[in-house]
Protein backbone atom coordinates (compact mmCIF):
# COMPACT_ATOMS: atom_id res chain seq x y z
CA UNK A 1 0.00 0.00 0.00
CA UNK A 2 1.67 3.10 -1.16
CA UNK A 3 0.89 6.04 1.49
CA UNK A 4 3.71 9.37 1.97
CA UNK A 5 3.74 10.88 5.06
CA UNK A 6 4.38 14.63 5.86
CA UNK A 7 4.54 16.34 8.61
CA UNK A 8 3.43 19.63 9.17
CA UNK A 9 4.33 21.46 12.96
CA UNK A 10 1.34 20.46 14.53
CA UNK A 11 0.14 17.57 12.04
CA UNK A 12 1.17 14.92 9.95
CA UNK A 13 -0.44 14.59 6.75
CA UNK A 14 -0.54 10.97 5.48
CA UNK A 15 -1.31 10.75 1.87
CA UNK A 16 -3.07 7.64 0.35
CA UNK A 17 -0.89 7.22 -3.41
CA UNK A 18 -3.87 3.94 -4.63
CA UNK A 19 -6.92 4.23 -6.00
CA UNK A 20 -9.03 2.04 -3.75
CA UNK A 21 -9.05 0.99 -0.19
CA UNK A 22 -11.02 -2.13 -0.33
CA UNK A 23 -10.84 -5.63 0.87
CA UNK A 24 -7.50 -6.44 -1.03
CA UNK A 25 -5.26 -3.63 0.47
CA UNK A 26 -7.18 -2.95 3.81
CA UNK A 27 -4.72 -5.26 5.92
CA UNK A 28 -1.65 -3.65 3.86
CA UNK A 29 -3.66 0.10 4.59
CA UNK A 30 -3.78 -0.33 8.45
CA UNK A 31 -0.08 -1.43 8.54
CA UNK A 32 1.44 1.27 6.66
CA UNK A 33 -0.76 3.91 8.67
CA UNK A 34 0.53 2.21 12.53
CA UNK A 35 4.64 2.88 10.80
CA UNK A 36 3.46 6.41 9.71
CA UNK A 37 1.83 7.42 12.25
CA UNK A 38 3.58 6.23 15.59
CA UNK A 39 4.64 9.64 17.19
CA UNK A 40 4.46 12.31 16.00
CA UNK A 41 2.22 15.59 16.52
CA UNK A 42 -1.81 14.73 17.59
CA UNK A 43 -3.78 15.73 14.52
CA UNK A 44 -3.44 12.87 11.60
CA UNK A 45 -4.76 14.22 8.46
CA UNK A 46 -5.25 11.48 6.04
CA UNK A 47 -5.51 12.61 2.40
CA UNK A 48 -7.77 11.10 0.02
CA UNK A 49 -8.00 12.57 -3.03
CA UNK A 50 -6.52 9.89 -4.79
CA UNK A 51 -8.95 7.52 -4.00
CA UNK A 52 -11.87 6.56 -5.59
CA UNK A 53 -13.29 3.89 -3.71
CA UNK A 54 -13.45 2.53 -0.20
CA UNK A 55 -15.79 -0.74 1.00
CA UNK A 56 -16.51 -1.62 4.11
CA UNK A 57 -13.57 -3.22 4.85
CA UNK A 58 -11.57 -0.36 3.91
CA UNK A 59 -13.55 1.30 6.44
CA UNK A 60 -13.26 -0.89 9.01
CA UNK A 61 -9.46 -0.26 8.43
CA UNK A 62 -9.80 3.45 8.93
CA UNK A 63 -11.22 3.04 11.81
CA UNK A 64 -8.49 0.77 13.14
CA UNK A 65 -6.09 3.44 12.04
CA UNK A 66 -8.03 6.24 14.01
CA UNK A 67 -8.17 4.15 17.43
CA UNK A 68 -4.69 2.94 16.87
CA UNK A 69 -3.25 6.36 17.52
CA UNK A 70 -4.93 6.34 20.71
CA UNK A 71 -7.44 8.58 23.04
CA UNK A 72 -4.84 11.65 23.10
CA UNK A 73 -4.67 12.28 19.10
CA UNK A 74 -7.21 12.39 16.36
CA UNK A 75 -7.50 11.22 13.04
CA UNK A 76 -8.99 13.38 9.82
CA UNK A 77 -9.98 13.20 6.37
CA UNK A 78 -9.89 15.30 3.70
CA UNK A 79 -10.73 15.17 0.14
CA UNK A 80 -13.82 12.47 -0.05
CA UNK A 81 -14.50 11.44 -3.28
CA UNK A 82 -18.53 11.48 -3.73
CA UNK A 83 -18.43 7.56 -3.60
CA UNK A 84 -16.91 7.23 -0.56
CA UNK A 85 -18.31 10.32 0.68
CA UNK A 86 -21.67 8.35 0.15
CA UNK A 87 -19.76 5.29 2.12
CA UNK A 88 -19.03 7.62 5.09
CA UNK A 89 -22.37 9.40 5.52
CA UNK A 90 -24.51 5.93 4.79
CA UNK A 91 -22.73 4.13 7.87
CA UNK A 92 -22.63 7.60 9.84
CA UNK A 93 -19.05 7.44 9.65
CA UNK A 94 -19.28 10.92 9.20
CA UNK A 95 -19.77 12.20 11.82
CA UNK A 96 -17.20 10.24 13.44
CA UNK A 97 -14.36 11.87 11.89
CA UNK A 98 -13.52 15.71 10.78
CA UNK A 99 -13.45 15.87 7.53
CA UNK A 100 -11.92 18.49 5.29
CA UNK A 101 -12.79 19.48 1.50
CA UNK A 102 -8.77 19.29 0.51
CA UNK A 103 -6.06 18.55 2.67
CA UNK A 104 -4.64 22.13 1.77
CA UNK A 105 -7.52 23.18 3.80
CA UNK A 106 -6.92 20.50 6.68
CA UNK A 107 -3.49 21.82 7.00
CA UNK A 108 -4.54 25.19 6.68
CA UNK A 109 -6.94 25.10 9.32
CA UNK A 110 -4.26 24.28 11.44
CA UNK A 111 -2.17 27.16 10.61
CA UNK A 112 -4.49 29.49 11.80
CA UNK A 113 -5.40 28.02 14.94
CA UNK A 114 -1.80 27.46 15.84
CA UNK B 1 -24.23 -10.33 -19.98
CA UNK B 2 -22.71 -12.39 -17.22
CA UNK B 3 -19.43 -12.63 -15.22
CA UNK B 4 -18.47 -15.40 -13.67
CA UNK B 5 -15.42 -14.91 -11.05
CA UNK B 6 -13.36 -16.94 -8.52
CA UNK B 7 -13.51 -16.04 -5.04
CA UNK B 8 -10.22 -13.68 -4.19
CA UNK B 9 -10.48 -10.45 -3.66
CA UNK B 10 -8.43 -8.93 -6.86
CA UNK B 11 -10.82 -11.12 -8.79
CA UNK B 12 -13.61 -8.68 -6.85
CA UNK B 13 -11.52 -5.29 -8.19
CA UNK B 14 -11.23 -6.39 -11.81
CA UNK B 15 -15.33 -7.65 -11.54
CA UNK B 16 -16.07 -4.48 -10.16
CA UNK B 17 -14.18 -2.39 -12.80
CA UNK B 18 -15.99 -4.57 -15.30
CA UNK B 19 -19.03 -3.81 -13.88
CA UNK B 20 -18.44 -0.24 -14.25
CA UNK B 21 -17.87 -0.30 -18.20
CA UNK B 22 -20.71 -2.14 -18.31
CA UNK B 23 -23.05 0.68 -16.57
CA UNK B 24 -21.25 3.16 -18.57
CA UNK B 25 -22.24 0.88 -21.64
CA UNK B 26 -25.99 0.86 -19.82
CA UNK B 27 -25.69 4.70 -19.60
CA UNK B 28 -26.24 4.75 -16.05
CA UNK B 29 -26.05 8.18 -13.98
CA UNK B 30 -22.49 8.37 -12.01
CA UNK B 31 -24.50 8.42 -8.96
CA UNK B 32 -25.78 4.89 -10.25
CA UNK B 33 -22.75 3.52 -10.87
CA UNK B 34 -21.33 4.82 -7.39
CA UNK B 35 -24.62 2.82 -5.82
CA UNK B 36 -23.74 -0.20 -7.59
CA UNK B 37 -20.53 -0.19 -7.36
CA UNK B 38 -20.77 0.18 -3.00
CA UNK B 39 -23.21 -2.66 -3.22
CA UNK B 40 -21.66 -5.28 -4.90
CA UNK B 41 -18.34 -4.66 -3.37
CA UNK B 42 -19.95 -5.73 0.17
CA UNK B 43 -21.93 -8.81 -1.77
CA UNK B 44 -18.43 -10.16 -3.44
CA UNK B 45 -16.33 -9.54 0.05
CA UNK B 46 -19.22 -11.27 1.58
CA UNK B 47 -19.09 -14.45 -0.71
CA UNK B 48 -15.41 -14.56 -0.74
CA UNK B 49 -14.55 -13.64 2.90
CA UNK B 50 -17.75 -16.01 4.17
CA UNK B 51 -19.49 -18.17 2.23
CA UNK B 52 -16.50 -19.41 -0.19
CA UNK B 53 -14.18 -19.44 2.73
CA UNK B 54 -12.08 -22.85 2.24
CA UNK B 55 -13.28 -23.89 -0.90
CA UNK B 56 -11.03 -22.88 -3.34
CA UNK B 57 -12.92 -23.74 -6.58
CA UNK B 58 -16.23 -21.77 -5.41
CA UNK B 59 -17.40 -19.78 -8.46
CA UNK B 60 -18.98 -16.13 -8.54
CA UNK B 61 -21.76 -15.60 -11.30
CA UNK B 62 -23.02 -12.13 -11.57
CA UNK B 63 -25.94 -10.82 -14.14
CA UNK B 64 -27.07 -7.70 -14.75
CA UNK B 65 -30.26 -6.54 -16.82
CA UNK B 66 -31.30 -2.83 -17.36
CA UNK B 67 -35.29 -2.11 -17.95
CA UNK B 68 -36.71 1.22 -18.39
CA UNK B 69 -36.97 1.65 -14.71
CA UNK B 70 -33.68 0.00 -12.42
CA UNK B 71 -31.13 -2.22 -13.15
CA UNK B 72 -31.60 -6.03 -11.75
CA UNK B 73 -28.68 -7.43 -10.47
CA UNK B 74 -28.26 -11.61 -9.41
CA UNK B 75 -25.41 -13.46 -7.65
CA UNK B 76 -25.26 -16.98 -7.60
CA UNK B 77 -22.06 -18.56 -5.76
CA UNK B 78 -20.95 -21.83 -4.72
CA UNK B 79 -20.68 -20.98 -1.14
CA UNK B 80 -21.96 -22.24 2.07
CA UNK B 81 -25.19 -21.58 3.18
CA UNK B 82 -26.07 -18.26 4.59
CA UNK B 83 -26.42 -18.21 8.43
CA UNK B 84 -29.68 -19.73 9.62
CA UNK B 85 -30.07 -19.85 5.64
CA UNK B 86 -31.66 -16.10 5.55
CA UNK B 87 -30.28 -12.98 5.04
CA UNK B 88 -29.30 -11.27 8.11
CA UNK B 89 -31.29 -9.42 10.04
CA UNK B 90 -30.77 -5.58 10.22
CA UNK B 91 -29.13 -4.34 12.85
CA UNK B 92 -29.40 -0.63 14.09
CA UNK B 93 -26.11 0.12 15.81
CA UNK B 94 -25.84 2.42 17.91
CA UNK B 95 -22.95 4.37 17.14
CA UNK B 96 -21.22 4.93 20.38
CA UNK B 97 -19.41 8.31 21.83
CA UNK B 98 -16.05 7.03 22.79
CA UNK B 99 -14.05 6.19 19.48
CA UNK B 100 -12.41 3.59 21.29
CA UNK B 101 -15.34 1.00 21.27
CA UNK B 102 -16.49 2.17 17.39
CA UNK B 103 -17.02 -0.79 15.39
CA UNK B 104 -14.16 -2.14 12.40
CA UNK B 105 -16.81 -4.22 10.85
CA UNK B 106 -20.01 -5.17 10.52
CA UNK B 107 -20.73 -1.89 7.98
CA UNK B 108 -21.35 -4.33 4.97
CA UNK B 109 -25.40 -5.59 4.92
CA UNK B 110 -26.06 -2.51 6.55
CA UNK B 111 -24.76 -0.76 3.47
CA UNK B 112 -26.09 -3.38 1.08
CA UNK B 113 -29.57 -3.12 3.23
CA UNK B 114 -29.44 0.70 2.57
CA UNK B 115 -28.98 1.23 -1.19
CA UNK B 116 -30.75 -2.08 -2.49
CA UNK B 117 -34.17 -2.47 -3.28
CA UNK B 118 -36.39 -5.64 -3.49
CA UNK B 119 -32.93 -7.71 -2.04
CA UNK B 120 -33.87 -11.44 -1.67
CA UNK B 121 -32.05 -14.35 -1.21
CA UNK B 122 -32.43 -17.96 -1.46
CA UNK B 123 -30.68 -21.62 -1.71
CA UNK B 124 -30.81 -23.47 -4.91
CA UNK B 125 -29.19 -26.16 -5.94
CA UNK B 126 -26.28 -25.87 -3.59
CA UNK B 127 -25.63 -22.46 -4.34
CA UNK B 128 -26.71 -19.14 -2.78
CA UNK B 129 -28.95 -16.74 -5.10
CA UNK B 130 -29.06 -12.84 -4.25
CA UNK B 131 -31.64 -10.70 -6.10
CA UNK B 132 -31.86 -7.32 -5.71
CA UNK B 133 -32.64 -3.85 -8.06
CA UNK B 134 -31.53 -0.54 -8.25
CA UNK B 135 -33.97 2.40 -9.21
CA UNK B 136 -32.41 4.45 -11.72
CA UNK B 137 -32.85 7.75 -11.21
CA UNK C 1 -12.98 -13.97 -14.81
CA UNK C 2 -15.04 -15.06 -17.45
CA UNK C 3 -18.07 -12.82 -19.37
CA UNK C 4 -21.21 -14.75 -20.78
CA UNK C 5 -22.99 -12.81 -23.23
CA UNK C 6 -26.48 -13.39 -25.78
CA UNK C 7 -25.78 -14.05 -29.82
CA UNK C 8 -26.54 -10.18 -30.52
CA UNK C 9 -23.94 -7.86 -31.97
CA UNK C 10 -24.78 -5.37 -29.44
CA UNK C 11 -23.72 -7.74 -26.63
CA UNK C 12 -20.53 -8.09 -28.63
CA UNK C 13 -19.78 -4.78 -28.31
CA UNK C 14 -20.18 -4.69 -24.68
CA UNK C 15 -18.16 -7.96 -24.31
CA UNK C 16 -15.17 -6.18 -26.59
CA UNK C 17 -15.68 -3.05 -23.47
CA UNK C 18 -15.61 -5.20 -21.26
CA UNK C 19 -12.55 -7.23 -22.49
CA UNK C 20 -10.74 -3.76 -22.80
CA UNK C 21 -11.35 -3.06 -19.48
CA UNK C 22 -9.86 -6.60 -18.09
CA UNK C 23 -6.98 -6.14 -20.34
CA UNK C 24 -6.44 -2.98 -18.48
CA UNK C 25 -6.67 -4.60 -15.38
CA UNK C 26 -4.20 -6.82 -17.05
CA UNK C 27 -1.65 -4.05 -18.03
CA UNK C 28 -1.12 -5.26 -21.35
CA UNK C 29 0.29 -2.75 -23.94
CA UNK C 30 -1.85 -1.25 -26.37
CA UNK C 31 -0.79 -2.87 -28.93
CA UNK C 32 -2.11 -6.17 -27.31
CA UNK C 33 -5.12 -4.81 -26.63
CA UNK C 34 -5.54 -4.06 -30.59
CA UNK C 35 -4.77 -7.47 -31.39
CA UNK C 36 -6.88 -9.13 -29.02
CA UNK C 37 -9.92 -6.33 -29.87
CA UNK C 38 -9.21 -7.34 -33.60
CA UNK C 39 -9.44 -11.01 -33.08
CA UNK C 40 -11.89 -11.54 -30.74
CA UNK C 41 -14.39 -9.27 -32.55
CA UNK C 42 -14.03 -11.51 -35.70
CA UNK C 43 -14.73 -14.60 -33.30
CA UNK C 44 -17.80 -13.29 -31.65
CA UNK C 45 -19.31 -11.60 -34.94
CA UNK C 46 -18.59 -15.33 -36.49
CA UNK C 47 -20.73 -17.19 -33.70
CA UNK C 48 -23.33 -14.70 -33.94
CA UNK C 49 -23.94 -14.58 -37.36
CA UNK C 50 -22.71 -17.95 -38.53
CA UNK C 51 -22.71 -20.78 -35.32
CA UNK C 52 -25.65 -18.95 -33.53
CA UNK C 53 -27.96 -17.95 -36.37
CA UNK C 54 -31.30 -19.17 -35.58
CA UNK C 55 -30.45 -19.93 -32.10
CA UNK C 56 -32.27 -17.65 -29.76
CA UNK C 57 -31.33 -19.06 -26.93
CA UNK C 58 -27.18 -19.21 -28.10
CA UNK C 59 -25.03 -17.98 -25.48
CA UNK C 60 -21.59 -17.28 -25.64
CA UNK C 61 -18.59 -17.71 -22.82
CA UNK C 62 -15.43 -16.35 -22.81
CA UNK C 63 -12.55 -16.82 -20.41
CA UNK C 64 -9.30 -14.94 -20.48
CA UNK C 65 -5.96 -16.10 -18.51
CA UNK C 66 -2.62 -14.17 -18.62
CA UNK C 67 0.10 -15.77 -18.33
CA UNK C 68 3.74 -13.95 -17.75
CA UNK C 69 4.20 -14.71 -21.57
CA UNK C 70 0.99 -14.86 -23.09
CA UNK C 71 -2.61 -14.33 -22.80
CA UNK C 72 -4.73 -17.28 -23.28
CA UNK C 73 -8.48 -17.06 -24.34
CA UNK C 74 -11.52 -19.67 -24.64
CA UNK C 75 -14.52 -18.80 -26.38
CA UNK C 76 -17.62 -21.65 -25.95
CA UNK C 77 -20.66 -21.17 -27.55
CA UNK C 78 -23.74 -23.27 -27.91
CA UNK C 79 -24.15 -22.50 -31.78
CA UNK C 80 -23.57 -25.24 -34.62
CA UNK C 81 -20.88 -26.97 -35.74
CA UNK C 82 -17.94 -25.30 -38.08
CA UNK C 83 -18.42 -26.04 -41.94
CA UNK C 84 -16.74 -29.63 -42.30
CA UNK C 85 -16.35 -29.39 -37.65
CA UNK C 86 -13.09 -27.91 -38.27
CA UNK C 87 -11.37 -24.18 -38.81
CA UNK C 88 -11.68 -22.92 -42.41
CA UNK C 89 -8.57 -23.28 -43.95
CA UNK C 90 -6.51 -20.27 -44.74
CA UNK C 91 -7.26 -18.29 -48.26
CA UNK C 92 -4.78 -16.00 -49.75
CA UNK C 93 -7.17 -13.96 -51.55
CA UNK C 94 -5.48 -12.62 -54.87
CA UNK C 95 -6.36 -8.27 -54.33
CA UNK C 96 -7.58 -8.35 -57.53
CA UNK C 97 -6.42 -5.07 -59.27
CA UNK C 98 -10.11 -3.31 -60.41
CA UNK C 99 -11.91 -1.93 -57.42
CA UNK C 100 -15.62 -3.20 -58.87
CA UNK C 101 -14.23 -7.12 -57.89
CA UNK C 102 -13.14 -6.20 -54.22
CA UNK C 103 -14.18 -8.50 -51.82
CA UNK C 104 -16.83 -7.32 -49.01
CA UNK C 105 -16.46 -10.19 -46.79
CA UNK C 106 -14.55 -13.65 -45.80
CA UNK C 107 -11.89 -10.83 -43.90
CA UNK C 108 -12.71 -12.57 -40.67
CA UNK C 109 -10.87 -15.30 -40.87
CA UNK C 110 -8.03 -14.22 -42.46
CA UNK C 111 -7.34 -11.38 -39.28
CA UNK C 112 -8.01 -14.13 -36.80
CA UNK C 113 -5.35 -16.41 -38.50
CA UNK C 114 -3.03 -13.41 -38.75
CA UNK C 115 -2.73 -12.11 -35.33
CA UNK C 116 -3.77 -15.80 -33.04
CA UNK C 117 -1.67 -18.28 -32.03
CA UNK C 118 -1.97 -21.99 -31.44
CA UNK C 119 -5.64 -21.69 -32.35
CA UNK C 120 -7.28 -25.04 -32.11
CA UNK C 121 -11.11 -25.93 -32.37
CA UNK C 122 -13.08 -28.59 -31.16
CA UNK C 123 -16.66 -29.69 -30.85
CA UNK C 124 -17.77 -31.07 -27.28
CA UNK C 125 -20.72 -31.67 -25.82
CA UNK C 126 -22.65 -30.27 -28.24
CA UNK C 127 -20.05 -26.61 -28.55
CA UNK C 128 -17.87 -25.30 -29.92
CA UNK C 129 -14.88 -24.61 -28.04
CA UNK C 130 -12.34 -22.15 -29.81
CA UNK C 131 -8.57 -21.48 -27.73
CA UNK C 132 -5.44 -19.30 -28.88
CA UNK C 133 -2.94 -17.10 -27.43
CA UNK C 134 -1.24 -14.17 -27.99
CA UNK C 135 1.97 -13.55 -27.70
CA UNK C 136 2.70 -10.37 -25.09
CA UNK C 137 5.46 -7.97 -26.28
CA UNK D 1 -25.07 5.53 -38.46
CA UNK D 2 -24.07 9.64 -37.77
CA UNK D 3 -21.99 10.41 -40.90
CA UNK D 4 -21.72 14.39 -42.03
CA UNK D 5 -20.81 15.68 -45.52
CA UNK D 6 -19.00 18.87 -46.22
CA UNK D 7 -18.65 19.87 -50.02
CA UNK D 8 -15.58 21.21 -51.10
CA UNK D 9 -14.63 22.03 -54.68
CA UNK D 10 -13.69 18.68 -55.92
CA UNK D 11 -14.16 16.76 -52.91
CA UNK D 12 -16.59 15.74 -50.90
CA UNK D 13 -15.53 14.81 -47.65
CA UNK D 14 -17.55 12.91 -45.64
CA UNK D 15 -16.90 12.25 -41.16
CA UNK D 16 -18.13 9.83 -39.37
CA UNK D 17 -19.07 10.78 -35.65
CA UNK D 18 -19.12 7.27 -34.31
CA UNK D 19 -16.55 5.56 -32.54
CA UNK D 20 -17.30 2.13 -34.30
CA UNK D 21 -18.17 1.04 -37.75
CA UNK D 22 -18.61 -2.80 -37.01
CA UNK D 23 -21.04 -5.66 -37.19
CA UNK D 24 -23.82 -3.19 -35.01
CA UNK D 25 -23.59 -0.34 -37.34
CA UNK D 26 -22.12 -1.36 -40.74
CA UNK D 27 -25.46 -1.78 -43.06
CA UNK D 28 -26.20 2.10 -41.41
CA UNK D 29 -22.95 3.43 -42.20
CA UNK D 30 -22.94 1.99 -45.70
CA UNK D 31 -26.45 2.59 -46.29
CA UNK D 32 -25.76 6.41 -45.46
CA UNK D 33 -23.03 6.85 -47.00
CA UNK D 34 -24.81 5.76 -50.54
CA UNK D 35 -27.24 8.48 -49.48
CA UNK D 36 -23.91 11.39 -48.44
CA UNK D 37 -22.07 10.15 -51.90
CA UNK D 38 -25.09 9.78 -54.57
CA UNK D 39 -23.88 12.89 -56.65
CA UNK D 40 -20.81 15.19 -56.45
CA UNK D 41 -17.19 15.28 -57.33
CA UNK D 42 -14.94 12.52 -58.21
CA UNK D 43 -13.52 12.16 -55.32
CA UNK D 44 -15.12 11.25 -51.35
CA UNK D 45 -12.69 11.33 -48.96
CA UNK D 46 -14.27 9.71 -45.60
CA UNK D 47 -12.69 11.13 -42.61
CA UNK D 48 -11.98 8.29 -39.71
CA UNK D 49 -10.71 10.62 -37.13
CA UNK D 50 -13.29 9.81 -34.35
CA UNK D 51 -13.04 6.30 -35.33
CA UNK D 52 -11.82 3.65 -32.83
CA UNK D 53 -12.45 0.59 -34.30
CA UNK D 54 -13.32 -1.27 -37.58
CA UNK D 55 -14.08 -5.22 -37.86
CA UNK D 56 -14.47 -6.73 -41.00
CA UNK D 57 -17.74 -5.89 -41.23
CA UNK D 58 -17.14 -2.40 -41.12
CA UNK D 59 -14.28 -2.68 -43.63
CA UNK D 60 -16.66 -4.61 -45.88
CA UNK D 61 -18.78 -2.05 -45.66
CA UNK D 62 -16.45 1.07 -46.60
CA UNK D 63 -15.38 -1.35 -49.63
CA UNK D 64 -19.09 -1.56 -50.50
CA UNK D 65 -19.10 2.31 -50.10
CA UNK D 66 -16.20 2.66 -52.44
CA UNK D 67 -17.64 0.47 -55.13
CA UNK D 68 -21.09 2.11 -55.08
CA UNK D 69 -19.37 5.31 -56.27
CA UNK D 70 -18.72 3.47 -60.01
CA UNK D 71 -15.16 3.24 -61.91
CA UNK D 72 -15.31 7.21 -62.10
CA UNK D 73 -14.63 8.00 -59.16
CA UNK D 74 -12.76 7.19 -55.99
CA UNK D 75 -12.98 6.80 -52.07
CA UNK D 76 -9.99 7.88 -49.92
CA UNK D 77 -9.32 7.51 -46.43
CA UNK D 78 -7.70 9.76 -43.68
CA UNK D 79 -7.34 9.46 -39.92
CA UNK D 80 -7.01 5.98 -39.72
CA UNK D 81 -6.60 5.46 -35.72
CA UNK D 82 -3.33 2.43 -35.24
CA UNK D 83 -6.35 -0.02 -34.34
CA UNK D 84 -7.85 1.09 -38.13
CA UNK D 85 -4.69 0.85 -39.70
CA UNK D 86 -3.69 -2.44 -38.45
CA UNK D 87 -6.87 -3.81 -39.79
CA UNK D 88 -6.55 -2.25 -43.31
CA UNK D 89 -2.74 -3.02 -43.32
CA UNK D 90 -3.45 -7.56 -42.32
CA UNK D 91 -6.43 -7.62 -45.03
CA UNK D 92 -3.91 -5.51 -47.70
CA UNK D 93 -6.89 -2.85 -48.16
CA UNK D 94 -4.13 0.15 -47.06
CA UNK D 95 -2.80 -0.83 -50.70
CA UNK D 96 -6.19 -0.06 -52.55
CA UNK D 97 -7.39 2.71 -50.72
CA UNK D 98 -5.60 6.46 -50.84
CA UNK D 99 -4.70 6.84 -47.10
CA UNK D 100 -4.25 10.01 -45.92
CA UNK D 101 -2.92 10.95 -42.54
CA UNK D 102 -5.52 13.70 -42.02
CA UNK D 103 -8.75 15.57 -43.60
CA UNK D 104 -7.21 18.60 -43.56
CA UNK D 105 -4.28 16.87 -45.67
CA UNK D 106 -6.42 15.04 -48.04
CA UNK D 107 -8.48 18.17 -48.95
CA UNK D 108 -4.77 20.38 -48.81
CA UNK D 109 -3.61 18.18 -51.64
CA UNK D 110 -6.47 17.99 -53.25
CA UNK D 111 -6.38 22.51 -52.86
CA UNK D 112 -2.82 22.11 -54.68
CA UNK D 113 -3.92 19.85 -57.23
CA UNK D 114 -6.19 21.84 -58.27
N1 LIG E 1 -22.62 -14.54 1.64
C1 LIG E 1 -22.54 -14.96 2.94
N2 LIG E 1 -22.46 -16.26 3.24
C2 LIG E 1 -22.36 -16.64 4.52
N3 LIG E 1 -22.34 -15.80 5.56
C3 LIG E 1 -22.43 -14.50 5.34
C4 LIG E 1 -22.52 -14.01 4.02
N4 LIG E 1 -22.60 -12.69 4.08
C5 LIG E 1 -22.54 -12.37 5.38
N5 LIG E 1 -22.44 -13.45 6.15
C6 LIG E 1 -22.41 -13.40 7.62
O1 LIG E 1 -22.88 -12.12 8.01
C7 LIG E 1 -21.95 -11.48 8.88
C8 LIG E 1 -21.95 -9.96 8.74
O2 LIG E 1 -21.50 -9.51 7.46
P1 LIG E 1 -21.11 -7.99 7.13
O3 LIG E 1 -22.19 -7.05 7.57
O4 LIG E 1 -20.74 -7.86 5.69
O5 LIG E 1 -19.85 -7.68 8.02
P2 LIG E 1 -18.34 -8.11 7.84
O6 LIG E 1 -18.22 -8.90 6.56
O7 LIG E 1 -17.64 -6.80 7.78
O8 LIG E 1 -18.06 -8.92 9.06
C9 LIG E 1 -20.64 -12.15 8.59
O9 LIG E 1 -19.76 -12.11 9.66
C10 LIG E 1 -21.06 -13.58 8.24
O10 LIG E 1 -21.20 -14.37 9.39
N1 LIG F 1 -18.16 -19.92 -35.71
C1 LIG F 1 -18.57 -20.38 -36.90
N2 LIG F 1 -19.51 -21.33 -36.97
C2 LIG F 1 -19.93 -21.76 -38.18
N3 LIG F 1 -19.46 -21.32 -39.37
C3 LIG F 1 -18.52 -20.40 -39.35
C4 LIG F 1 -18.03 -19.87 -38.12
N4 LIG F 1 -17.09 -18.98 -38.40
C5 LIG F 1 -16.99 -18.92 -39.74
N5 LIG F 1 -17.84 -19.78 -40.33
C6 LIG F 1 -17.93 -19.97 -41.79
O1 LIG F 1 -16.73 -19.42 -42.37
C7 LIG F 1 -17.07 -18.48 -43.41
C8 LIG F 1 -16.05 -17.34 -43.51
O2 LIG F 1 -16.01 -16.50 -42.36
P1 LIG F 1 -15.27 -15.08 -42.33
O3 LIG F 1 -13.87 -15.20 -42.85
O4 LIG F 1 -15.37 -14.50 -40.95
O5 LIG F 1 -16.06 -14.18 -43.33
P2 LIG F 1 -17.46 -13.45 -43.18
O6 LIG F 1 -17.99 -13.74 -41.82
O7 LIG F 1 -17.09 -12.01 -43.40
O8 LIG F 1 -18.28 -14.05 -44.28
C9 LIG F 1 -18.46 -18.05 -43.07
O9 LIG F 1 -19.16 -17.64 -44.20
C10 LIG F 1 -19.08 -19.32 -42.46
O10 LIG F 1 -19.57 -20.20 -43.44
Amino acid sequence: MQLTAEQFPDATLITVLESRIDAASAIAFKDTMRDLSEDGPERVILDLANVDFVDSSGLGAIVAAMKLLGPERRLELAALSPTVEKVFRLTRMDSVFTIHASASEAVGVQKLAS
Amino acid sequence: MRLTLASDPFEVRAALQLLRTEMTVLNLSDDAVARVEIIMAEILNNVVEHACRNRPDCRIDIEMARTRADLRIKVVDDGGTMPHGKLPARKTAALSASPETLPEGGFGWSLIRDLAHDLTYARRNGQNQLTFALVLD
